[in-house]
This record gives C-alpha cells, structure tokens and sequence, in this order.
C-alpha cells in the first residue's frame, strides 16, 4: 500500500511502479494457475476470478495507506492479493487447506485477513455494503483518519443495500469510497438491461455525493491516480464518494459458465485491452522501466503463484476438529 | 403418455413441470435472477427462453426484495409467478415480502385476495460453496402461518409437487437441493401428473422403526434402510413427509404407534431445525405412549458450513450414522 | 373515481369538484373522530391520522379509473377514503368488529379492500412498494390499460425496497405512480436530516425516469391537475414516475406521540395552510361553488361518520372461531 | 449501591443497563429509529440523547438493511453498537447481515475478527398491532449457529442480561415485549450487576412439574404455578432460560429427571417455535426415561395476530390455560 497521500502530487516512485505490475501478475498468475486447476477438479469449490480486472483493483487498493481499510466480494482475488495477502495461504485457501487464509473453512469466496485492514470477500451481493460503512463509521468516531474503499460489482448496484448505505455515509459523511467495479455484466445479464441510465456512477446525485467515473478501468495509471484524488477527498473528511471504473472478465462468471450470453468477438476484443500489457507498454514508452525489468517480475511473480501451489499441496488438510472452532468469540 | 415414465434428472423434472404448468396456464410465469439465457444458476430453466420468451422468463436485476415483491403483487393480481431465489441463502433478502406480506395477506385483509406464488430455493450444501451459500433455512418458514413449504426427495416427487405448488392458490416454499439437481428417476410424463400437497408417503414400510425425513436426506435414508434390512433384519418404515407444511401428523403418528421407535433425519441445523418440531409433536400426541426409546434426530451439526469439503460433508448424516441410529434404537449395537 | 382520462383538458365538473370535496371532509372528520375515541381509549391499536394531508391523497386518487390500483401505508386512511371504500365498514375495522373491511383482523394499519382496487394499507415501511410493481406488472403481461399508485412517505425513501422497484419499474416500462407524501417526518425524524438532497424526487434520475413535484400538496387541485397528466403518461405505456408532494400532518404520528420534535409554531403555521379551507376558499372565489353548498357537504360528511361509529358500535365482534379462518386460500 | 434495589419498569431497566455501559464504555453507543429527541418507538432511550449527544444516541434513517449492517461493521473494527430495531418484525429486513455476516464472520474467517452487536427487538404481541407488528421471531435466530439470543422476562434479569449482552463479544438478539415495557419489578442498582449468559434460573423450585419458559410468558407461569401450588398443592418448578442460545439444557433435563413431567411455554407459533426445540432435546435425551408422561407444549395458535384484542388475546397462553395443563400433567384434571 502507498505510505503517503500526497504522492498524486509527486511523481510515483519507480519502486511504486514496479510493486503495482508485480501485483498485477500475481493476480493475472495466481487466477489462472487457479482456474487451470478448477479445470481438473483440484480446486474443491465455487471460485470467481479477477483477470482482467487487475488494473481495476490494483490501481485503487494503491492509493490506500497502512491502517485503511477494503470490503470485497464475490469476485475478490484481484483485492486481495492487492491488499498484500499471502498468496500461499490464498492458495491453501482455496483448496481448503489448514493453513489457508480462513482455515479453510472459508473458501475462495471468503478470502479475507482482517488483521490486514480486508474486512472480508462476501457471498453476498450486496452484503459487504453495510459492512463497509460502519468501519467507516468507526473510523469517524475514533477520530483515526483511516479511510474505506467498498469494492463491488456492476450488478450490485440493484441490490436495496447499495442505496441504504450510501445513503447512511452521506448523511453522516462517512469515510468510504464506493467502487463498482463494471465489467458490463452481473452473471449473464448485462448491466444495459437491468438498469436505464448509462452509467450508475450517476446515482451518487441521489445520495448528494461526488460521483467519479473511470473510463478505461485498464488503465492502471488513471485507476490509481483517481484513487489518489478520492482518498484524499474522503480522508479529509469530505463524506463519502462514488466511482465506477469499466473493465471486463476474461474468464466466465464462476466455476461452470457456459457463456452464451457474449460473443467470443467481444472478449477477444477486451482481451487486445489487456490491462497489464497496456501497463507494460506505457512505462516502457515513457521510459520508466525495461521490458526486461517487467518480464522479470512476471517470472518471479510466476515463481511465487507455483510455490503458492506447493505450498498449498503440501499443506494439511483442517482436522474434522476445527470445523467445530472459531463459531463464536470469547 | 399416461402410464409412461423416463429415467431424468430433478434438473430436467423441474423444467418439464414449470413448462408443463406454463403451457397449462398462461399465468404462470418465472422470474429471477439468470433464468433467461444462461438457464438458471443450476441450469434449471435451459431451454425455457426459447419456448416461451422473454416476457414469461424474465431476467431480473439483482434486487432481491424487488423480486419477491413483484411476484407477490403479481400473483395478488392474477398471475402466479415461480421465483428461482437460486441459492437459498439469499432469500434473506425476501424475508419481508413472504413473511410479512405473502403469508399475511390473506389473514389481514379478512379473507380478501391470495398470493400464489413459489420460491423455488436451492438449499442445502455438498457443492463447496461455504457458509454462505449451503444453508437449508425451511424452518424460518414453516414458523409462519399462511406458508406452504414442500421438499421433494425424488424426481418424480420434484415434478409431482412442484406442478401442485404452481397450481396452489397460496404461498409455497419449495426447496430443491444442491447436491441433487443430477440425481436421477423415473418420472411420469404425463401433464396431469401431480402429487398433492400435505401427503406424506411411506416410501418403505416396515415395523421395527419408523425414519422420517424429507428432501435431500431421503436419498441416504432409504439407502440405510434398505442396508439395515438386508444386513440386520431390521424392517424400516421411512415416512417421506415431501410438504413440511402442512404437515402430515397423521402419517407420521401412525407410523410411530406402529413401530414405537422413531428417528429424525434432516439436512438442517439440529437446533431449531424443522425436525425438532416432528419430535415436539410425537412427545405431546398419543403416539407418546406408544414409544419404546427416545425420539432421536440426526441433522447438520450446529456450525456454518465449512468450505472444506471433508468437513462439509462431516456435518452432515451419511448412510452410516443412519444405520447407526437406527441399530440404536433397536438395541443392535 | 374520475371516469376520463381526458378531463385534464376540460373544465372538471362540478360533480366532481364537490365530490372530491366531500372526499376530504370525509377524511378530515373521519380522522378527526378516530383521534377523539383514541384519545378516550376506544379505539384499542395503532392507529395513523391523514388530518391536513387530505388533498395530497384526494387529489391523487380521483385522477384514477375504475379498474386502477393503489397499494397505501400505515397511513392509509386517507387514500383508503379516497378510494371510496365504505366508511361504515372502515369505522368498523378501527374499532376492530366483525362487519370491519377486514373483519376486525387488520385494523387501522391493514385496511384495505382488495375488490376495489385497493391492494392494502401496509405496516412495513417500504413494504407496498414490490406489490405495487407486481400489480403493475400483471397491467402489463395482460395488456388491461390500468395503472397503480403506490403510495408512501418521505420516510420510506430511504428503504432498500424503495431503489429496487423503482428500477425493476423503470427497465420494464411498468405503469405505476410511485408517489412520495413528504409530510418533513418519519415519526420524529425530519427529512432534512435523512437525506443529503433538498428532494426526494429527484432521486428519479437515478432510474432514467421522470420526477415531478408538487409543491403544495395542500393544494387539491395542483395535486390533481398533476395526476391527471402523470396517470395519462404512464397510462400510455411511457413506463413509471416518481412524483412528490410537500404537506404536513396535523397529528402526532401515531397513537401516542408527546410530539417533542417539532415546535407548536411550526404545527400552528401549518394548520394555517389547511387544504380544505384553501379548496373551499378557492372554489367559492372562482365561483364554482357557494360556501352554503361546502358546508353542506360537510356536514353530511360529519353525519356519515357519526354513522359510521354508530355502525361499528353497533357491530357484533368476531367470534373467537374467525380468528382461525382465512389463513390459506383454497 | 452495592446491594441496593429499586422498583422499576422493564423501560426504565432497560436505559439503566444501555446508560451505565455507555458510561463504562465509550465504544458502546445506541443507534436506531428515532433513539434520539423521540426517546425510542417505546420510550426505552428517554432522555439517554441529553446525558450521551447525538454521536452516541443515533437517528437513523428508515433503514433496516444499512442499520444493521453499519452495526456489524462498526463492531468489527471496535466499536460495540447496540441496535433499536423496535417491532422485531422489521427485523426482516436485516436478516443477511444478521445471519450471513455477523453470525458467521467469525468462522468463514477462521476464527478472525468478532461482532459485538446487540440487537434489542420488541417482540409479541398485546398492543393491538396486529399481524406485521407483533411477532415473537426467536426461532429464526436460535436455528443460526453463531448468534446468542435472550429473552429476560423480569426487570432484573432485563437489566443483568442486556448487560451482559453489551459485554459479550458476539451478536446478541435481546427479546423485549411490548406488552411488558411498563412491567414493574426491583431492580439492583450497582453498575456491576450482570447476569451470564447461558444460565437458566429456578424461579420456583418444586417437584410435580416442570414448566420451562422465558420471556413475556414468565410473568404468567409464575402466577400459574403459584396458584396451582396454593388451590391445588402442586409443586409446580418453574426454569426461566432467560438465555435461549445457548441454551442452559443442564437446568432443564435436571428439573425433567427430577420432575418426571414437563410443560413448555413461550408466546411465539407453536408449530417451529423454540420450545419444539427443547421438547425435541429433552426426547432424545436421557432424561426421556425419566419421562411420567407426554411432554406438553402451550404457544401462541398457528394464526397472524388478529388486531382485535379479544381474538389477539385468545390466541396466547393465560393462566387459566397454563394451570390446566399443570393439573393435565399431574392427572388432577
Ligand atoms: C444477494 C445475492 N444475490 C445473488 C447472488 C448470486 N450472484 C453471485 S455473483 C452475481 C453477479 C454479480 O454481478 P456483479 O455485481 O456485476 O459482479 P461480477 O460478478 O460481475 O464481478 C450474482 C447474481 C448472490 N451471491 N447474492
Ligand atoms: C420496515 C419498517 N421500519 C420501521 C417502521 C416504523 N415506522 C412506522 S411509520 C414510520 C415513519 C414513516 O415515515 P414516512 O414514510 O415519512 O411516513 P409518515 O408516517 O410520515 O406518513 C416508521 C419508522 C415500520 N413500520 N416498518
Ligand atoms: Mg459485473
Ligand atoms: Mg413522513
């Protein structure tokens, strides 16, 4: 995560650059190492993967500071591994190993590690909203100066809960940034046909907040230099704000997705925007960095997703014992 | 296509009762959440699209709340809309529309108006989905007056109580299961084939001990049945109750007069779980003083469910804990 | 209920004018009455008073046609007037007797008449707002040309249920009025400090459809003069509005209420603005009525509802045995 | 203080408890409905926004799902919000934070974090609301592992146990009775008083019957057992959970044994209700051959609530009824 919130003034620093391409393969590695066991039934579970989305999640989850905080969901790779969770227990995690994030009692889908500021992927559509504004709420109250980013989907925003709460953090001017991360559909229903304006970062207007929109949610560089702004504006305590960034997945919507609701023109064409490759080609036109350089971190990067899978392998399995664990606090 | 039956999925039961009701009936209707094209979460609607259109399978947002309203208004109306909730876990969000509105309707307004509508919920665990996608949550309903609420444990139970849940003028919760949507049966052909509603079946007869049990645990129960009978010699009689609500005491009762030993299987929590309820109402009946031993339950353990599929399906009966029950109860082991 | 959706254009009657002002003495004294025998005990539930809300509910309903819809709320005494059920059998309900529109089984929050087109008072705030979009679906996929009013308060706003429908209403074209009686209050809590916009109807942008306002809701014939020209839209197949009148309730907001919230001023400055004296006064101004032929209404209003308690207190009470029966419909 | 008492009403022990662990506490505050210059739909947190300021006293909008789920979230980054859901039947609304988050945020993350919330919710009947404005909804709740509920039924134990609710580190749903907010008792006034949770309490001993309730319904046991011990010389041993999850199943299956005859009664459904739970439990455990007879249960009928008070009353257990089935039990009738 940045350290400072005042790097959107400064130029970035090329260690900065290079940490959010290397966060970039991981999640592009560590998803499709993922569904390539999903692929061969290594991976016991429902799982939803965020290739594509990289620049999407890393850019903003970069412009946080140590001690803020991330609510996920569904689709919560791309945060997580952005939010600096080891990938090996990510790994064991998803194959419900002892050692993964949650013990392996959590899965894919609730991949989370509280005691580094991830409140929690979540099932739910919907269902990290509420969540996020009362860490928010917190924040106020404790006077921290900490911030939240909510990070959900495109189809979320239907959900009675995005309205509630959004309401809720404008009255009280809560520190929380909503993202809905728009990759165009919600399962197989295109956010075109379930909502009737073009852009829901619009119906911040309701709830008397700024509303932001991201363009090219591949574009890493204007992800996070957005995020740099919003963070800003809220860790001022502004109240909150609402952005939408547009990006795709590459892959169906879960485990099993026959896909017949998009063209393969249309993801092959999101696929010439890939956002990594943009990245790359970006810092090397602008002479930040080498090709060399940059294909290195992905070799490394490919390295840690392969140890993440040893590890995970090599881990045991949770004894039937702590299934009965962990249900309530002391 | 009287008499006639084939061998098919609850999947395909399920899609051959709705579009036998929607060819029926041009008031039925299904809506929810990825009917449309992609067939359903669970594929239960693939192929409805092309048959009936997009009008009477209707994709909708991800409101939940708006959903159950919608059908509810509907049906209150003239129509009798099915909702695929998907994952039952995220009726949560309808809690409002069936249990303050659906179910009061009626009552409220002194008899005035009905609401026939079925959610269909796929409850249960055994696919990996963890905590928050496993849950079997029939006993929030069967709690509220003015709510059916069905769990076939066959096929052929699928499509004969799904059809009668479509024709019935009320509120119905009809629960499909995870874990089964490829179990495969016989099942009738015929269009006027239904089962109705509040009839359980004994799907074994037999005097030694009376199983009952309902919706996914059906499938293990018989297989222990069977295995305890040819194995021990003990005669099981499984009463299937299929409807929760309204329940068949009477199916119930008698089998345990008959048998005097009774054990309670189901696939939800223990606590405050819906079989809980079956053992109140043998402890306080007639049928109390027919009992040779206590009235034992075998359900999922008080946890949420584990993503880890050996813990997940630890939680749960298998064949071998039934048989262990069973043999229990007759004093075997 | 108006039988032509083209009055907007010609002159109301004067049928029509006395009628509707018979509507909101009705509703005036109706409640009037309620309040007295609340305040004396015989009245035995909850109750909620339409009292200085009668033109915004009066004016909203007789732009409907026979055949046409409204689901109403815990404050439903007014448009359930409006809608012309019965007052002897409404009377009869508070009071909770066997001849009630409910047979003594709902009550003051629950009155409704399903065969006139009144799909229910509701308890749940936000809780008319799914049936009324059903309703209005069921209008659609049978083509019959009617349209719902979904009645609610300015409270009810910030409910999840209230942001779903709108849009499940909008992206499916449905013909309903979602129509917003901002009285400043949900129970103690002023709009003001619940939502970070000045109005509630502008929250129609979010949804692609339009929002009206009726600034002076105790203006009847504002009221009705934009109902007439909203029914007509959404009648043609445009697809839903959301609509808001400004008004204020005279009563505390429900049985007991010690009314610490707002001041005697500001109740006193309201009562001021009453829509029934504003009608009567405009009517005779414009020479459409005589104050002779208004209060003459007026107190045959008062005499129906005399009536009415006489009915209801004269009514058996349900037998214990109706407490068991219409549960489940055959 | 230390051992001094007061008389006071359930309200007024209920702003006793929420004031002195705000005092005690500063991460505790109360949000909710009209909480603030309102003082509470029912009067529980008058004058409470004078002494504690808007911050800690919170109106929130008509926002079931963001109230509750804001708690969560507030709690799981440190605070210890206390939640006013008025009518329990708005609870409805809530229910996906309550039982897919904040009961299982612990376990899903295996073992991280914590939710300390406490959901008061004014449950029952008895004030002519009719059917969505009076339901007693405990069962949905005792059925999800993860959640404590309560439900204390004299003004001490309301005070003791909605303090201890406030200190527990998990989510509490605490049952309050709108018929019982005037409801008078002594009440202890050191600041240090709590009650655990989990502890049932005899508030009779005896040994004829055992009666087993809690909440709303305790009022009336009591009056039962003491007149029937008084007309009849029934030693009537009255187990007031006050704790309901989880549950002190100890006290119960000791008063069975010692008793051999046991009545359950609570003010929620009969059918699904947590009583079935505890007559299921006492079945299937050893306290079962101890057993004299059928285990009785005595609820609110399977009805909505009817608003008029004369149907609205018929439907619950009264004292007369109570006494009868002791006196069943006891074969005096
Ligand atoms: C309350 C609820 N409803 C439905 C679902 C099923 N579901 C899981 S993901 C999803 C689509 C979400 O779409 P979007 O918000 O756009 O996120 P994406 O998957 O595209 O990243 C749905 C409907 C759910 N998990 N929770
Ligand atoms: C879901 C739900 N939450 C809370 C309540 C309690 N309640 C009843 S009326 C009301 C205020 C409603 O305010 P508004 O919508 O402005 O209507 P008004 O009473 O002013 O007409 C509240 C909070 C309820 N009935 N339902
Ligand atoms: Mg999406
Ligand atoms: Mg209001």
């Amino acid at each position: 995560m940045a350290k400072s919130k005042k790097e959107k003034n400064q130029a970035i620093s090329k260690e900065k650059l290079l940490h959010m391409h290397k966060l970039m393969c991981d999640i592009r590695n560590f998803d499709d190492k993922v569904n390539y066991m999903v692929k061969r039934g290594q991976v016991p579970g429902m799982t939803h993967f965020s290739v594509g989305e990289e620049a999407a999640n890393v850019g903003a989850v970069a412009a946080l500071s140590d001690g803020d905080f991330i609510t996920s969901n569904h689709r919560g790779h791309g945060q997580t591994i952005a939010m600096e969770i080891d990938l090996n227990e990510m790994m064991a995690e998803i194959m419900g190993k002892a050692t993964g994030t949650c013990k392996g009692k959590g899965g894919s889908m609730h991949i989370a590690d509280l005691d580094k500021g991830n409140l929690g992927a979540n099932g739910i559509v919907g269902g990290g909203m509420g969540i996020a504004i009362g860490a928010a709420l917190t924040q106020k109250m404790k006077k921290t100066g900490k911030v939240v980013i909510c990070f959900f989907g495109d189809g979320a925003v239907n959900e009675g809960s995005f309205h509630e709460t959004l309401n809720m953090a404008s009255i009280w001017k809560l520190p929380v940034i909503f993202y809905s991360i728009n990759n165009l559909y919600g399962i197989s229903t295109p956010i075109s046909k379930v909502i009737n304006i073009d852009y829901n970062y619009k119906r911040a207007a309701s709830y008397g907040i700024p509303g932001h929109f991201i363009e090219d949610g591949n574009d890493l560089l204007a992800v996070y230099e957005k995020f740099v702004e919003l963070v800003d504006y809220v860790r001022a305590g502004n109240g909150p704000v609402l952005v939408e960034s547009i990006t795709y997945r590459w892959y169906g919507h879960s485990t099993s997705d026959p896909g017949k609701y998009r063209t393969k023109a249309e993801v092959d064409e999101w696929k010439k925007k890939d956002p990594i490759l943009k990245y790359k080609n970006d810092l090397i036109s602008k002479g930040l960095a080498t090709a060399e350089e940059l294909d290195a971190i992905n070799a490394k990067s490919m390295e840690s997703v392969e140890a993440s899978v040893k590890f995970a392998m090599e881990s045991p399995e949770p004894s039937l014992e702590s299934a009965y664990e962990d249900i309530f606090a002391d | 296509m009287k008499n006639e039956t084939k061998v098919m999925s609850v999947r395909d039961a399920i899609i051959m009762a709705m579009s036998e009701e929607m060819r029926r009936d041009e008031n039925v209707f299904l809506m929810g959440e990825d009917v449309g094209i992609f067939g359903g979460d669970f594929g239960t609607s693939v192929g409805m699209l092309e048959e009936f259109g997009e009008e009477r399978i209707r994709d909708t947002p991800i409101s939940e709340n708006a959903i159950s309203g919608c059908a509810i208004g509907a049906a209150m109306t003239g129509m009798r809309p099915i909702v695929d909730v998907t994952f039952m876990d995220f009726i949560v969000y309808m809690m409002d529309n069936i249990v303050n509105q659906a179910a009061k309707t009626r009552y409220m307004f002194g008899g005035k108006g009905q609401v026939p509508v079925v959610f269909r919920a796929a409850a249960g665990s055994g696919v990996g989905a963890a905590a928050q996608h496993s849950q079997s949550l029939e006993a929030w309903f069967t709690h509220i007056p003015g709510l059916k609420v069905v769990a076939p444990g066959t096929p052929a139970d699928v499509k004969g109580i799904l059809k009668s849940a479509i024709r019935d003028n009320n509120t119905v919760i009809f629960l499909e299961y995870k874990a089964q949507f490829n179990m495969k049966g016989e099942v009738p052909l015929d269009p006027d084939f239904t089962i109705p509603l509040g009839k359980a079946e004994l799907k074994r007869e037999g005097k030694d001990v009376t199983v009952v049990t309902y919706g996914r645990m059906l499938e293990r129960v018989l297989k222990a049945a069977d295995e305890v009978r040819e194995a021990e010699g003990v005669s099981v009689e499984v009463v299937d109750l299929r409807t929760l609500m309204p329940l068949d005491k009477d199916a119930i009762l008698d089998s345990v007069k008959k048998t005097g030993r009774v054990l309670l299987v189901n696939d939800a929590h223990k606590t405050g779980g819906f079989i809980g309820e079956i053992a109140a109402m043998i402890a306080e009946s007639d049928a109390f003083d027919y009992l040779d031993g206590r009235i034992l339950r075998l359900a999922a353990d008080d946890i949420p469910v584990p993503y880890n599929a050996r813990l997940e399906t630890a939680m749960l009966p298998d064949v071998d804990r039934i048989k262990k029950y069973i043999l229990k109860l007759v004093n075997k082991r």
